[in-house]
C-alpha cells in the first residue's frame, strides 16, 4: 500500500498543469468553446507533441506504457482546464478499443494516427434507445461478400463530427439487448452511407448522430471477435468512466478553489462574503465533497491499476458519488 | 376545515378551464408545449385577452380593475394556467410595479400608467440590482440628483429581466447619502426607457440565451414627477413589492404541472427493459418530491388564507420562496436525468430544424432540459438568494 | 376549500393545551415515565372527565361525535406534552375497531369503559415476523365448540401490560400474509392461556409481548365478519397513523421551540449561539420542516374527514414526511 | 500508487489476526457480541494482554514503549480490532494524556506517569469541558490558584467519561485572568482523583446509562509538580491533544465492521416476503453509506500517508470527525430501521433475562439499536461539534 507518484507520474502531472496554467487560459478555452469547430487543432498537435496522446498505449504500439495513474494524472488536469480538445474520444474510447483488439494492420491504419495526434477517431457505444445499457445495440452488422453490411443509427458519439474512423459497435447476432453477437467495426468517415449530424454538447464538445445505411466495409473492419465485442465495449467504458471521474474530480477542484477565492473578494454589507459562517459551512462541504471524491478516484484508480477484481465496482462507487458530489459543489 | 370545492368554486373552476379551451391561442400553446420562447408580442397579445375578459390583475383591488377574488379562486386560477401551460403575465408591471403605484403612488400617478399596465399597453422592467448591491441591496451606487424639477440620473443596474423590450423601467436610486441608515437615502423612481443616456447591454446567460440585461445611466434626466411616494422611502415601497415577488416565484401550479409531465415522460421512457417509472430509485424520489410539493401546496394556501383574513404576506412567504425554488431546481434536474443521453446536444435555435433526424433533438425536449437546468440555477439566487430569505426569517420570525 | 376550524374545535384544543400547560409539565411527565406503572390512573381520569376519551366516537355510542380535525387536535397536543397515558392504544386503536365492527353487545361490555375511562383495552396488531404488513398473522383461531381456540405471539402491544381486553387477529384462513381469513378476537387479559410480559418502550409507552397457547374464547368474542378482519385493522391503522403523526408534529413544533429559546440564552463566545448564522439557517431549516410537516397533516386530517378516496394515499405522504423531517428536527 | 499490502504487510496482518484469535478472551468477546458495558476490570484486563504484546501504544515514540509502526500497519491493526469486535484501548491515558506527557511534560513527569499508563495502572480521565464552556472552551473558569507549592483548584468539569473509574483526571484551569488572550491564561493540570475535594457526580444520559459524569473541585490542593509544560501554556497542549482526540473519533474500521453486520442483518431479515437487504431503496442507502465510508477510509490513509512523512495531523482531522461521525450516526439509523418494531422496547439490564420470550429482546441486539441511536447523538458533538470543527476548516484550511 503506497500512495506516492513516481518522479515521472509527477513530471507528467507537472507537464499538464504548466500548459493549462499558460496556454489554456480560460478566455482560450472560451474562444475554442464557441468558435464553429469542436476544437482547436492547434492544440490537439501540443497534446500529442507533449507525448500525453501517446502516454497510455503499449511501448510496442509505439506509446508510453501508462496505465491508469497516467490517465487520472492526465484527466484531472484536463478538467481542471475545461479543457475541449477530444482526448477522451480519441486516446480512452477509440484508441482503449484499437489498443485492446486491433490487429497489427488496424493498429498501423488507425492507432498510429491516434498515437501522434494526425488522426481522429470515435467509438460509437450509444444508440437512440439504449440509455446506459452498451449491450442494447440495434444496429445490424450482415455479412456480405468478404465484408460486412451496417445499418443502424448512433447517437452523442464524441468526436463524431471530426473522426476519420469510426468505431461502430453493432449486432451480428442475437437479440437486442443480449450481451453476445455484437461486433466492432472501424468505418471510415467518408464511407457510402454514412451520415452524420454535428452538434456541440452542453460541455462544448463535439459530437454527432450518426445513421447507416447499407454501409459496406471488409473483412479488415472488424476489430476482433466478431460477437465478443461487448467485452472490450464494458472495459473501455470503465477506463473511459475512471477518466471523466477524474476530469470531475479536476473541475470540482477548480470551482471550488474560485469560489472561495470570490467569496474573499466579493463585498456585500460591507465584508467579504466568504465571513459569513453559512457560505462559509457551505465551502467546508464541498471542500469535504472533493476530497471525499478525490479519494474514491485513487483508490479506483489503484484497483484498476492493479487489475484487481473489485476495480468495476470501485469505479461505479466513484461514478456515485461524482454523481452526488459533483452537483453539490 | 375541508379541502373539497365549494359548488360555486367548482362552477368557477369550470369557468376558468373553458376560458383555457377556448381563448388560449393555439400558436402560443404550441410553442409554450415546444419550449419556443415567446416574443414581445405573444406575450402581450396573451396579457391582452386575459385583460378583455377582466382578469389580468389577480392581485389588483378591485376599483383600480382588479379581480377581486378569493383566496381559493385564486388558487384555482393558477392551476388552470399551469394545466392550460399558459404563460403568466408577465410580473413586472401587474405584479411589481402596480402595486406600488396603486399604494403609495399619486392620483396622477395611478391614472397615468395602471391604465395602461394594465392593459399592456406598457412594458416595464425592474431596475433594483446592481454590479455591486446584489443581495446587499442596500448598497446600491445608482444616484438621482436634483436639478431644478428634474433628477439627474447616474449609474448601472445589471440582471435585468427581458430590460430589451421594456417601455419603462421601476428604480431603486440613490437620493441623499448624508442619512443615518443608507436605506434612507433611497427613492422609487419611474424612468422611461427612451430617455436620452439609458442604453441596455445584453448578458447571455450560461446556456446561450438573452434573457437579462445590464441598463446604464448616464446623465438621464427624469421628472420630479416620476418619483413615486416620498423620498427617501423607496426602501421601504421596495420591501413590499420583494414579498409579492417572493410569494409569486413559489411557482406551485407550475412545478404540480411539470411534475405530472415529468411522470408522463419517465412512464415512456423505456430503462433497461422496463419503463422509468418502474425504476425504484427513480420513483422513490419522484415521490419524495411529490410529498415536499403537496406540502408547499398547502403551506401556500395556509398563507394565502391568513392574508384573506387581513394579514400582510409576511416573512413567511420567504418559506415559499426557498421551498418553492428548492423543488422547481429538483425538477429539472430529474427532467435531465430522464432525457439521459439527450441532454447532451446543446443545440442553439438556428440549427434545430436539420435534427429532424431524431424528434429528441427537435424543439422542446430532452435537448432543452440540460439547458433548463443551467439557466434556472439562478432560482435559489434570484428574488433574493435563499441564504437571505434564511436570514429574513431567523430574524423576523424566530426573533433571533 | 375552508381552513378554519369551528368554535368546537378551538374550544377542544385549548382545553387539552391548558391541561398540558397547567398539569402535565415536563417534570410531571418525568415522574410518570420513570415510575413503576406504565401511565398515571389519575391523569388518565382527567382525560376522560374532560371529555377526551369519549371525542371520536358517535353519540349513539355516547361519545360526541368527533373525526380526523378533533383526533388531529387532541393528538398534537398531547405530542407538545410528550403524554405517556394511551390515548392512541385505548381510543385510536382498540376503540377504532370497537366502534367500527362491535355489535351493540360487544359495544357495551368493551367499548363504553374506553369511553368513560373505566377500562382498558388495546389491539395486538404486530407479531415477531410480520414487520409492517398488517396482513402477516401467523396467530390462528380455529372454531372449537362454540367458540374459538387461539395460539400465537404478538409483539409490541401498546397498553398491552394494562390493557382488560386485548383485540387479537388471528388467522381463520388462508395463507400468512393473505388479507382475507383474519379474524378480530375480544381476548380478557385474564383468560386461561394468555401471557404477557410487559415493559416500557423508548419513548415511555407501557407495551408488552403476548403469548396465546389454547386460549380459549366465546362465540361472542368475534368482532365482526370471522374473515374480514384485515379491512378493519388497515382503516384502524390509517386513523392511527394520522394520530402519531399529529402527535409527531406537535413534539418537532415544541422541540423546534425549545431550541430556539435555548439558543437565546446559551452563551458561548460572549455571545447568544442563536447569533450564529450557521444555527440560524438550520432553525430555519427546522422551523421550515414543520410547517411543511404540518401543511401535510391538514391535507391528510382534511381529505380523512372528508372520507375522501385520496386520504390513505395522503396519510402516507404525511407519514413520509414525518419519518424524514422528524429525524431532521 | 498502489494499494495492494506488500509481502510483509501481509505477514503483519496475519500475525495481528492470530493475536486476536488466540489472545483475545472469550467472556470479553461475547460481552462485546452482545452489546454489555465492559466493565473496569474488563478494560484493564485487556489493556494490560496488548501491553504484554507490546501493543498498547500504537502512536507513541518507540522510546517510551510506542510500537514504531508504519501508517498501513497502524491501519491493520485497526481493521483487525474491529473485525475482531475487540474493544478499543481507553483513550484518556494512552491517546490523550500521554502524548502530552511525553512531549511537554518534565523529565521526572514522563517517569511517573509514563510506564504506568502504558501497563494500564491508572485510569484516567478528561477534565476540559464545563457547563459554561462547552464550543467555547477558552471560556473555562475552573481555577487554580498558587498557594505556596501547591495550586488550589475551585470548579466543575462536565461530560466526563467514565470519570467514575479514573484514578486521575487531566485538566485545563485557569491561573492567570489578567491576559491578553483568554486562551493565555490557562494551564494543563494533572490531579489525583483521591485528593480531598474531588467528588463525581453521575449523569445519565437519554438512554438511561452512566456514563458520563460531573466532577467537582472543591479547594483540591495539587502540587506545583503536576503542572505539565509551562503555566499557561496549557491551552496549546490541549489543542494537540484535541486533534488526536479528532482522528481517532472518525472510527473508519468500527464502522466498516458495523455495516458489514447490518448488511447481514438486513439478509436475514424478511421484509415482505424477500429480504430487506433486497429492499432497493435500503439497498441503496447502505450502497451510499458504504461509498461514502470507503471514501473515508481513504481520506484517512491519505492524512496518515502525510503524517508518516513529517506532516502533523492539521485541520484535515476535522474532515474525519465530521464525516465520520456523520456514519456513525447514519449507521445507527439504519440499524433502527432494520430492527423494524424490535427497537422500540426499553429494556433495562435487570429485565433481560426474563425477556428469553424472544431471542430479539435479549441482550446484544434489537432492542439495543434505538438506545444506541440516541446515545450515540452525542458523536456529532463531543470533541469539538460538527460546526466548530467546520469553523476550523474555514479558517485554517480555506482561509477564510
Amino acid at each position: 500500500m503506497d500512495f506516492s507518484i513516481t518522479e515521472e507520474q509527477s513530471m507528467l502531472a507537472d507537464s499538464v498543469a504548466r500548459y493549462i496554467d499558460n496556454e489554456y487560459s480560460f478566455e482560450q478555452r472560451m474562444r475554442i468553446a464557441e468558435g464553429d469547430a469542436a476544437f482547436s487543432q492547434e492544440v490537439w498537435q501540443k497534446c500529442a507533441e507533449l507525448g500525453w496522446t501517446a502516454m497510455l498505449f503499449p511501448e510496442a504500439d509505439g506509446g508510453f506504457d501508462g496505465g491508469a495513474v497516467e490517465l487520472m494524472l492526465i484527466m484531472q488536469q484536463l478538467g481542471r482546464g475545461l479543457v475541449v480538445e477530444p482526448f477522451l474520444a480519441n486516446v480512452v474510447l477509440a484508441g482503449g478499443v484499437l489498443r485492446r483488439v486491433g490487429d497489427e494492420a488496424q493498429k498501423q491504419r488507425w492507432l498510429a494516427g491516434v498515437i501522434d495526434g494526425t488522426r481522429q477517431a470515435a467509438l460509437a457505444f450509444a444508440e437512440p434507445q439504449s440509455r446506459y445499457d452498451l449491450a442494447n445495440v440495434a444496429t445490424t452488422a450482415r455479412p456480405e461478400g468478404d465484408g460486412w453490411l451496417l445499418n443502424g443509427r448512433k447517437t452523442l458519439v464524441l468526436n463524431g463530427g471530426d473522426a476519420d474512423v469510426i468505431i461502430v459497435p453493432a449486432r451480428t447476432a442475437g437479440e437486442q439487448r443480449d450481451r453476445d453477437g455484437i461486433g466492432l467495426f472501424a468505418v471510415p468517415a467518408d464511407a457510402d452511407g454514412l451520415a452524420r449530424r454535428c452538434y456541440k454538447t452542453v460541455d462544448a464538445h463535439g459530437a454527432a448522430e450518426l445513421t447507416l445505411a447499407d454501409v459496406r466495409v471488409g473483412s479488415d473492419a472488424l476489430l476482433g471477435d466478431a460477437a465478443g465485442g461487448h467485452e472490450t465495449i464494458a472495459a473501455v467504458i470503465d477506463d473511459a468512466t475512471l477518466a471523466v471521474c477524474a476530469e470531475a474530480v479536476g473541475i470540482m477542484r477548480a470551482l471550488h478553489d474560485k469560489t472561495v477565492e470570490y467569496s474573499k473578494q466579493r463585498i456585500q454589507f460591507g465584508v467579504p462574503i466568504g465571513s459569513f459562517q453559512a457560505l462559509q459551512h457551505r465551502m467546508v462541504d464541498t471542500l469535504m465533497a472533493c476530497e471525499q471524491t478525490r479519494s474514491l478516484l485513487y483508490r479506483a484508480t489503484m484497483l484498476q491499476g492493479e487489475g484487481s477484481p473489485d476495480a468495476s465496482r470501485a469505479i461505479s462507487a466513484l461514478k456515485y458519488q461524482v454523481g452526488t458530489a459533483g452537483r453539490y459543489v | 376545515m375541508h379541502v373539497s370545492l365549494s359548488d360555486a368554486e367548482t362552477a368557477f373552476r369550470d369557468e376558468v378551464r373553458a376560458f383555457f379551451r377556448e381563448r388560449y391561442p393555439d400558436d402560443l400553446r404550441e410553442k409554450q408545449d415546444n419550449g419556443i420562447a415567446l416574443t414581445r408580442d405573444d406575450y402581450v397579445r396573451w396579457h391582452k385577452i386575459l385583460y378583455e375578459q377582466g382578469w389580468a390583475a389577480v392581485n389588483w383591488p378591485v376599483e383600480h380593475g382588479g379581480t377581486g377574488w378569493t383566496p381559493v379562486q385564486k388558487y384555482i386560477f393558477a392551476n388552470e394556467t399551469a394545466n392550460a401551460n399558459a404563460p403568466d403575465i408577465v410580473p413586472f408591471g401587474i405584479k411589481m410595479v402596480a402595486p406600488v403605484i396603486y399604494t403609495y403612488g399619486s392620483e396622477a400617478q395611478q391614472q397615468r400608467f395602471l391604465p395602461d399596465i394594465l392593459a399592456s399597453n406598457m412594458w416595464w422592467c425592474q431596475g433594483y440590482s446592481e454590479p455591486g448591491a446584489g443581495s446587499d441591496l442596500a448598497s446600491l451606487k445608482t444616484r438621482a440628483d436634483r436639478d431644478g424639477d428634474h433628477y439627474v440620473v447616474n449609474g448601472t443596474k445589471t440582471w435585468t429581466t427581458l430590460g430589451h423590450y421594456a417601455d419603462w423601467i421601476f428604480c431603486l436610486v440613490r437620493t441623499a447619502s448624508d442619512v443615518a441608515r443608507r436605506q434612507e437615502g433611497i427613492s422609487f423612481l419611474l424612468i422611461d426607457m427612451d430617455t436620452p443616456g439609458v442604453s441596455v447591454r445584453p448578458i447571455i446567460t450560461i446556456e446561450g440565451e438573452r434573457e437579462v440585461n445590464e441598463v446604464h445611466f448616464e446623465d438621464v434626466r427624469v421628472p420630479l414627477d416620476n418619483l413615486v411616494g416620498e423620498e427617501g422611502r423607496g426602501w421601504t415601497y421596495g420591501k413590499v413589492l420583494l414579498q409579492h415577488e417572493r410569494t409569486n416565484i413559489a411557482g406551485v401550479a407550475r412545478s404540480k404541472y411539470r411534475l405530472a409531465r415529468l411522470r408522463d415522460k419517465a412512464a415512456s421512457t423505456v430503462h433497461e427493459a422496463t419503463p422509468l417509472l418502474e425504476d425504484r430509485n427513480f420513483a422513490r424520489r419522484l415521490a419524495a418530491l411529490e410529498v415536499e410539493l403537496q406540502a408547499l401546496e398547502f403551506t401556500e394556501l395556509r398563507t394565502l388564507a391568513a392574508v384573506a383574513v387581513g394579514k400582510a404576506p409576511g416573512p413567511e412567504s420567504s418559506i415559499l420562496k426557498i421551498k418553492g425554488t428548492e423543488i422547481q431546481q429538483q425538477l429539472d434536474a430529474m427532467f435531465v436525468e430522464a432525457a439521459g443521453y439527450y441532454a447532451l446536444p446543446c443545440v442553439p435555435h438556428e440549427f434545430e430544424p436539420s435534427f429532424a433526424v431524431d424528434e429528441r433533438l427537435g424543439l422542446g425536449t430532452e435537448t432543452r432540459t440540460a439547458l433548463r437546468y443551467f439557466n434556472n440555477r439562478k432560482a435559489s439566487i434570484y428574488g433574493g438568494s435563499n441564504e437571505i430569505q434564511k436570514n429574513i426569517i431567523a430574524k423576523h420570525v424566530l426573533g433571533l
